[in-house]
């Protein structure tokens, strides 16, 4: 199949902020049985992001606030060098600016590397304190860095979205008229507290975080559907999944390809063989002969 | 669950040396030699440690002070509360017939379990070199003194034992005598120069890894090791010959806290 | 312990929605051990509500769309008395309108009924197709609402909230302002989707629902938690609390009693006394000797 | 989880007289006599249906068309594809004794269940009543006489059997012969009628009751019965003579689709 023109063996993709850090881990992944994998954030400079602890688990899912750990763009992009000298598989880097000056900055270094896909963070929870209401919760923000990359962008532009949007059918329009070749969603959610009853305290050290995992599958599907019925422009859903039949579920409800973040954590690199194999079975079981063939067929009712 | 949490009081407090303690929890951890938890100071941070030892009832860590976490801690009393979750990483194998277990500085305490679990398991030969800078920094000489048929030392100024390195001290013996298992526990360079000697002798051996640790369950990406891309957190921090053949790093380079390769 | 100035044997309450159309049902919650009971939000006019299925579940919690079935205010607060005839328990009554207007009318009704607390569902998400946005979203409702309520009110007013809102410290805060007696966070978070993927068509008849259970709770005690730091009034907590460790943490969160309503599903009735004693023994063990010793000890880090 | 569904099509229609069909589903449903599911079609709603059999690899369902739903799945073609969640609530005892069973109209298939049931588990006599307007009306008259020591008919026409109601049969039988148990299934008012010979006897009953039901699983309230609060989706729908002593409501109303209280 092909998603933003690259040809993928499968819709399977590491989602940013999953190792992402090394090429080493890169390669992994895709050896472990990704179609793309999907750099951490990168920023200008390097961030050492939150003290730990940066996850907690809760039943039905988990909240992070590692805040953007990352070694900055230059060195990010060597090891998206070195992950293309060793294999050729199909890269997102994503980037996080704290405006639209930094985000086109950030997309022109990109420009200069090997990298396949940009996608742009706009939505990430954890950085409020420093960055304030994530960019995509704010329409003239989408709009105005989304447009601006795309006017440098040599390689197709995702947009990163919230979920805590309210009116996701007008954000994803707004995005695709800036200017998007695609959209990423969700997201995590923001925020969850969890709390350690013995302490008193929050468990993460920086008391909140974005929520992640199988609970949110349902916040996802409704919002891409809700995207996928009014733009045009492919979506790579992300949001709780961890089996095949997810994977198919939000690819029904509109999804083109597909993010994986918190089912590492919850099942190990294995969770890629395992849902491409679930996927297969129910795909050969209910006559899909292609992976395109699942995509937005889901019927209200 | 992977996180699920222990919130305990400090129980127990032992001075080990001028920059070492060792910490007591009464809780329950089912762990093995070469196992880390992630420990919580409120309001802090969290960072890794190797378990020193486990019964039924507790468990302890030997910490070395040594910046601003550790530090911290190093002002607490018993009674105050930290956050434990654990145990992560894989242990030792647990070879029984003639091993050696080479250790230095703080380092050694997974080495102590292993031995302790080693006799357990009753094991046929078991030699120990155990390597510090000066005489009060070596760690549980007496231990090992009990635990192992042989147990040598070495400090830098001769102030116990060979003066020396311990990986010198483990040259000596390896040319008197062979062992079916070699493992090793401390500073980088150390073991990297140990794992040199083992490889001439062509003897099969484990090393007890460190990389910056954020998550300890394989999500952030933050201890992974080049070419291979190995977890360390889960799928070391002890990993075995084969393994680190593969590691171009070792000894070489970590990543920092930014994820920037710097050089040991 | 107190709440509004009713006195209460446990700060366990039944939500809205669960069970509280009949009086037989709200009078056996509180023999089964809840220390208050909300009845189901009542409108002017009976009202069928949606089609089934109007319930599905996921790995973390549970989405419905019954939209506000209820025999109509007249009945209700017959159920109301019949209740009190034979019970002396706490009954807050829950109602919702179309406009402000429709909200005086309610809470005039509820005057002339022997029910304790009124509580204004303004945040149902399962509506939206007919009402549009909630409320409970909107800030200049809140207040208009609320403070027209309060005018009239003879007995204490709550204002149930919405996760969905952004800027949950602000809201709270002019809740307050708008003379609200107390809070209830948070209604169901909207919206969720789950799919049938061999029908290809979600689950329920309304297609998406208002998610809740254990995988809001997170999101529900940051909420909480943003609330408590800005208002003096009580907070009525209600969000994936299923166990008594859940429900302390949302009391040291900021909560000065829990709602209950998912877990009653999962669990059935027998839910509120393995609360309770769960709570019991984890205060015992850690010395807190009142309820009230839990409200808002959480310190952040 | 409790609401799990089985998405399937249906696999065969058998149709039973003029108003009443059954349909058969290749699943696995774990379910005992007085249990029922609910069935949802796609776009259209989600109604709560008595199980009339199942066996390893398939279940049944006797559907009569009364209103809206239930003609729109009457209009639905084998290979049709509809989804069940279930089993719900709480089947009838099981008594090995001597057993009578009064039913009627579309209220017989939970009893034909437990005919095989109780003949499976060896009941020493069974005896069974099963009453209909007239003679097409009535279903599974061979079913009942395989599965019964005796089986009588009762139609209000005479059109077969006894002329007069499965109450009137039943009368007559218990003037010549007594029971450990009944087991009533039928319209409300045929069921109060049968549960006042019950007492009047003395004999211990069970009856099957039905209210409007939305959820199935105990949470919207709209089943609930008064004034005890019994959650009929779950407590029920089969309910011994104890319970049924609390519930003013039987025989005299029942709330409708909005929650209001109708009189039956
Ligand atoms: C698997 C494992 C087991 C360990 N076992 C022990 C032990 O048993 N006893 C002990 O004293 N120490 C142990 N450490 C090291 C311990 O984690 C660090 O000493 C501690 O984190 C230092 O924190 P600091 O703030 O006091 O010092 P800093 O000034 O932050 O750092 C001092 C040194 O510790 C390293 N370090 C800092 N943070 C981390 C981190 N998150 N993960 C890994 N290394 C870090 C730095 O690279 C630096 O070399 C272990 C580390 C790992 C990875
Ligand atoms: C536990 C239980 C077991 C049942 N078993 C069977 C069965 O085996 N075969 C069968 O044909 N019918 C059975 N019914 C009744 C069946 O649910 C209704 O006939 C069906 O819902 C009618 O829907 P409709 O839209 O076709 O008709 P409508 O015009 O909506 O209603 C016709 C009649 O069905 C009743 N009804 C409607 N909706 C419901 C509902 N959601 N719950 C309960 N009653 C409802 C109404 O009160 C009315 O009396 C059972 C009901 C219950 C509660
Ligand atoms: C530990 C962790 C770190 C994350 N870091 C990032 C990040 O740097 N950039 C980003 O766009 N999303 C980040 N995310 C969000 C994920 O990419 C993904 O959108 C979200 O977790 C939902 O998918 P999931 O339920 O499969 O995890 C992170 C998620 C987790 C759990
Ligand atoms: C089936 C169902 C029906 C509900 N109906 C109402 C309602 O009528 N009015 C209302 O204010 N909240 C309603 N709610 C929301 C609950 O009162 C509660 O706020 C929410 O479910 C979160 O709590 P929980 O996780 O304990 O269920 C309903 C929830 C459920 C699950
Ligand atoms: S410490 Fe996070 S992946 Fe190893
Ligand atoms: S049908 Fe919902 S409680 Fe019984």
């Amino acid at each position: 199949m092909r998603f933003l023109g690259k040809e993928i063996s499968t819709p399977l993709t590491l989602a940013s902020g999953i190792l992402g850090i090394s090429f080493s881990s890169l390669q992994r992944v895709i050896r472990d049985g990704a179609g793309m994998v999907t750099t951490k954030s990168l920023s200008i400079e390097p961030r050492i992001g939150h003290e730990g602890p940066v996850i907690a688990e809760f039943n039905g899912g988990m909240i992070n606030s590692v805040g953007l750990t990352n070694p900055g763009i230059a060195e990010g992009l060597e090891e998206v060098e070195k992950f293309h000298q060793g294999l050729d598989g199909v890269v997102i880097v994503s980037v996080f600016g704290a405006n639209a000056a930094e985000f086109v900055q950030l997309a022109q270094a990109v420009n200069h590397s090997s990298a396949d896909i940009l996608e742009l963070n706009l939505s990430c929870p954890n950085v409020e304190d420093e960055f304030k209401r994530p960019f995509a919760l704010m329409p003239d923000k989408i709009t105005e860095i989304v447009s601006a990359v795309k006017a440098v962008s040599r390689i197709p532009v995702l947009a990163k979205l919230s979920p805590n949007a309210n009116d996701m059918a007008g954000i994803a329009k707004l995005t695709e008229a800036a200017g998007a070749d695609g959209l990423t969603m969700i997201n995590t959610l923001g925020h969850g507290m969890v709390v350690d009853a013995i302490a008193k305290r929050p468990v993460l050290r920086n008391n909140f975080g974005g929520i992640s995992g199988p609970c949110i599958k349902p916040l996802a599907i409704k919002l891409i559907h809700d995207a996928y019925k009014v733009v045009d422009i492919p979506i790579l859903g992300t949001g709780g999944v961890s089996t095949g039949l997810d994977a198919i579920e939000m690819m029904m409800a509109g999804a083109s390809a597909i993010g994986i973040g918190s089912a590492v954590y919850d099942h190990g690199l294995d969770v890629f063989k395992t849902i491409r194999e679930e996927m297969e079975v129910f795909m050969e079981l209910h006559g899909y002969a292609r992976y395109s063939d699942l995509i937005g067929i889901l019927e209200e009712n | 669950m992977k996180c699920d949490r222990q919130t305990l009081p400090i129980a127990a407090i032992r001075e080990e040396n001028s920059s070492l303690r060792t910490f007591t929890f009464n809780g329950q951890l089912n762990a093995e030699p070469g196992q880390f938890v992630m420990l919580t100071i409120f309001s802090q941070g969290e960072k890794p440690f190797s378990i020193l030892d486990v019964d039924a009832h507790s468990f302890q860590m030997t910490i070395k002070n040594i910046g601003p976490f550790t530090s911290r801690i190093f002002k607490m009393k018993i009674g105050d509360l930290v956050s434990v979750r654990g145990p992560y990483g894989q242990s030792f194998s647990r070879k029984t017939g003639h091993v050696l277990m080479v250790g230095g500085g703080y380092a050694t305490p997974p080495l102590r379990f292993l031995a302790k679990k080693l006799q357990e398991a009753g094991v046929q030969r078991l030699v120990s070199i155990n390597g510090a800078r000066t005489a009060p920094d070596l760690l549980y000489v007496d231990d090992f003194e009990i635990l192992c048929h042989e147990s040598y030392i070495a400090t830098d100024d001769g102030s116990r034992g060979t003066k020396g390195t311990s990986v010198d001290v483990m040259e000596n013996i390896l040319r008197k005598e062979t062992f079916d298992q070699i493992y090793i526990s401390g500073p980088e360079k150390m073991m990297k120069a140990a794992v040199a000697v083992a490889k001439k002798h062509q003897l099969p051996y484990e090393v007890n890894l460190e990389r910056y640790m954020k998550c300890g369950v394989g999500i952030c990406g933050s201890c992974v090791m080049d070419p291979t891309g190995l977890i360390l957190c889960i799928e070391g921090p002890i990993v075995d010959h084969e393994t680190l053949d593969g590691l171009d790093d070792f000894g070489v380079s970590h990543r920092g806290k930014t994820g920037r390769i710097e050089a040991l």
